[in-house]
């Protein structure tokens, strides 16, 4: 594969980006979850 | 000077466990209050105690959270175009424009609404404020001055309620006692004067009612 | 005494905004001779008469939009000052009134501005201007100019009373402005000839500028009542 | 104050998700290792832009989800500013949506200039869609800054979503402006590849896996990010029955 650093980079940087942004969301999520009643969670 | 008769009898401020938040933080928790019209109401008690933002909930500034509110005869929520209508507020700001001389500031406001000559010439002699004063950029004049022009405003504007955020801070007490010479003429002239002070000896000479506030609540209330 | 139309209130504004600029004096005191300033710093930095005559369209309407972020926070710092925009919220003014008034006493200003800086662009860069281009300049930089005072007022409200608007209102205001700074230089250029281009490139500018103009100042006075007023 | 009874509030740590974003976040994962698979080692290299046209497999689908969450912020402004209700909720749809956008307009940028590096033989160009993209980016950038300002949650809703769509009316006149300049401009253009490349076979098959998977992938992370943005809005609204007994106590006290 010729490039390959410029590649693997843009799907690293692409997959790496999708990660960290899920990984924080899901993290603050469960963190506040606890303090709110599941009555008030409307996807619940 | 004809203060909103159309609204008949109904209460200056009629208040029911109204909160009010700013960003979060109850400003009013729960607060309960009547006002009937002619009154001149001192609002008193420790700093935070939610008298500013008492009186910015009765200009419709600052909407409610919870509770509900009529003023002047409109509800505060669903009404508030009438409410401004008929409520003048000078806060610790003036809300003049320092370039502008006294007569262009009141003739602005007066535009704004419809007002004429007569009417910016009858609320500048009321205030004193005829003559050289009126010519001079209101930048030059002195606190006391200003605070005149201000209250000129609310004539112009015929406001029925007057809510004033400390009146009194920032001017002498020849000053002081000219504030309280035109709030009680304003009352006298049909208006209802709900002010905010720290002044507690003030209060009882001026006053018809003065309401205490802490913790966002009233907590003494006596004529 | 019954209250006045919205064409009156914008009338109204539109005479004290410019009243107070003739008696404060901050555009001919302080604002022109920034902009100037600016066009004498890119002598500096671009160093040269012939890249100076050739970029003087596009560097007249950089130290425009940079002026205009100035004005634009004085105008509405002059309704902050002393609480004067509670005031008119109280005094239950209409809104989009107030937003016709201060953006057309912003378009005045800002041409008056642009006056100055094409005299300087003359006098220092060496563009000369020519017959057949004056109709495109004028029209290119009216439309320009509404367009920028639009997008400036509308974000500038926004802005107002806020804690960090002076960093907050170039954010905001500087991409959505980016098709006046195009369009307006690329129909300058066309009215001087600039490169060697024609008049007649320029006219397709005045379509992009116009529309954009009308879409901000519509979409403007439509929005700043809600975005004021609560 | 009273006491409720631990039944009533039973808070699950379960967080934002629910079965149906499982099965969904299953899905996309599969979908995502798919798209590797066929973007790095089933598909072939282009013709003229070599292995380079693989970046287009995470490239285009990124740019189609962030165009997709900008949409989103759009209709969810409009459903909030003139639904009868101003619902809360769309605000935070919205906001979420926005900051989705944002992070994938950022990916769609590197990604985009580390193709063009490779194909044009530099970072960037003053195409239309590209300078477009850039100020919309920085344009939303500053939409979540306005989410940012003080102000209680009305405010805060009505200010972004008029933002929100008044970002709207800039894309097609930014657009417009940048193409028209570009046109004036051909003789610039010396490097002839555009972004349009002819695909085919398992190329678009390719394509086609990415943009489900990122389609997928927006659906899963709009459901989480909002639901975070409703916890966070709740948690300041669960405060305030404490923050107004307190506030209370306070004026009790001072007595």
């Amino acid at each position: 594969m010729t490039n390959a650093g410029f590649i693997l980079g843009s799907y690293a940087l692409t997959f790496g980006s999708i990660l960290i942004f899920a990984w924080r969301t899901v993290k603050v999520g469960k963190r506040l979850s606890a303090d709110i009643s599941d009555e008030d969670k409307p996807w619940l | 000077m004809d203060f909103h008769a159309e609204i008949g009898e109904s209460p200056a401020v009629a208040l029911q466990d109204a909160v009010a938040l700013i960003s979060d933080f109850p400003a009013l928790a729960g607060l309960d209050l009547t006002v009937a019209r002619g009154e001149i109401i001192m609002l008193t008690g420790p700093n935070g105690a939610g008298k500013t933002t008492l009186l910015r909930v009765c200009a419709g500034l600052t909407p409610l959270a919870r509770g509900n509110g009529q003023v002047m005869g409109a509800d505060i929520a669903t009404g508030r175009e009438e409410v401004r209508r008929r409520v003048g507020m000078v806060a610790h700001s003036n809300g003049l424009y320092d370039e502008l001389t006294v007569r262009e500031n009141l003739e602005f406001w007066g535009a704004l609404i419809g007002a004429g000559d007569d009417e910016v010439r009858q609320a500048m002699s009321m205030m004193g404020l005829d003559g050289r004063l009126a010519t001079v950029p209101v930048r030059g004049l002195s606190a006391g001055q200003r605070r005149r022009t201000a209250f000129a405003i609310l004539v112009v504007r015929r406001a029925g309620l007057w809510l004033l955020d400390e009146p009194h801070a920032g001017l002498d007490s020849n000053a002081r006692d000219e504030v309280d010479e035109i709030l009680k003429h304003a009352a006298s002239s049909g208006a209802t004067v709900m002010l905010s002070s720290h002044e507690h000896d003030r209060a009882q000479k001026l006053a018809t009612r003065e309401v205490r506030l802490a913790g966002g609540v009233v907590v003494g209330d006596g004529q | 005494m019954s209250s006045p139309n919205r064409l009156r209130v914008a009338q109204i504004v539109f005479a004290k905004d410019l009243r107070i600029e003739r008696r404060s004096k901050v555009l001919t005191s302080q604002i022109m001779p920034f902009a100037v300033v600016t066009l004498v710093l890119f002598a500096f930095a671009l160093d040269g008469d012939v890249i100076l005559q050739r970029t003087a369209p596009g560097l007249v309407w950089l130290a425009m939009l940079f002026s205009s972020m100035i004005i634009v926070q004085r105008s509405f710092a002059v309704e902050t000052a002393d609480g004067a925009l509670d005031a008119l919220r109280v005094a239950g003014a209409d809104m989009s009134a107030v937003f016709l008034g201060k953006w057309l006493a912003l378009v005045v200003q800002l041409l008056l501005l642009e006056l100055v800086l094409l005299v300087g662009a003359v006098v220092m860069y060496g563009i000369e201007l020519r017959g057949s281009g004056i109709v495109l300049l004028v029209t290119s930089s009216i439309s320009a100019t509404c367009g920028l005072s639009a997008v400036s007022t509308i974000y500038a409200g926004l802005a107002s009373g806020v804690r960090g608007r002076e960093s907050l209102l170039p954010l905001l205001v500087l991409p959505v402005a980016s098709p006046v700074l195009i369009g307006a230089t690329r129909a300058a250029e066309a009215s001087f000839g600039t490169g060697g281009t024609v008049t007649s490139e320029g006219w397709p500018w005045l379509g992009v500028l116009s529309v954009f103009a009308v879409v901000f100042g519509f979409g403007g006075s439509l929005a700043f009542g809600p975005l004021i007023d609560d | 104050m009273t006491i409720d009874t631990p039944t009533s509030t039973t808070a699950s740590t379960r967080g934002t998700s629910t079965p149906a974003t499982r099965v969904l976040g299953i899905l996309t994962i599969a979908m995502t290792l798919w798209l590797g698979v066929f973007g790095l080692l089933l598909s072939p290299a282009d013709r003229d832009q070599g292995d380079a046209v693989r970046i287009m497999y995470v490239h285009v689908p990124s740019v189609w989800l962030a165009y997709l969450a900008f949409i989103v912020t759009a209709l969810a402004s409009g459903v909030h500013l003139f639904g009868k209700r101003h619902s809360l909720q769309a605000d935070r749809v919205a906001g979420a949506s926005a900051e989705i956008g944002v992070v994938f307009m950022a990916v769609t940028l590197v990604t985009g200039m580390l193709w063009g590096r490779i194909t044009w033989g530099v970072y960037w160009q003053w195409d239309a869609r590209l300078t477009t993209t850039a100020l919309l980016f920085i344009s939303y950038v500053g939409y979540l800054a306005v989410r940012g300002l003080e102000g209680s949650r009305e405010q805060r809703a009505r200010r972004s979503a008029i933002v929100g769509l008044l970002a709207v009316l800039e894309v097609p006149l930014v657009h417009w402006s940048v193409k028209l300049w570009r046109s004036l401009h051909q003789e610039a253009t010396v490097l002839g590849t555009d972004l349009d490349v002819s695909l085919d076979g398992l190329m678009l098959f390719s394509l086609f896996v990415g943009v489900v998977a990122f389609t997928l992938l927006f659906v899963w992370l709009l459901l989480h990010r909002s639901r975070m943005l409703t916890m966070i809005d709740l948690s300041a609204e669960s405060g305030l029955d404490r923050a107004l007994a307190q506030r209370r106590a306070e004026g009790g006290a001072s007595i």
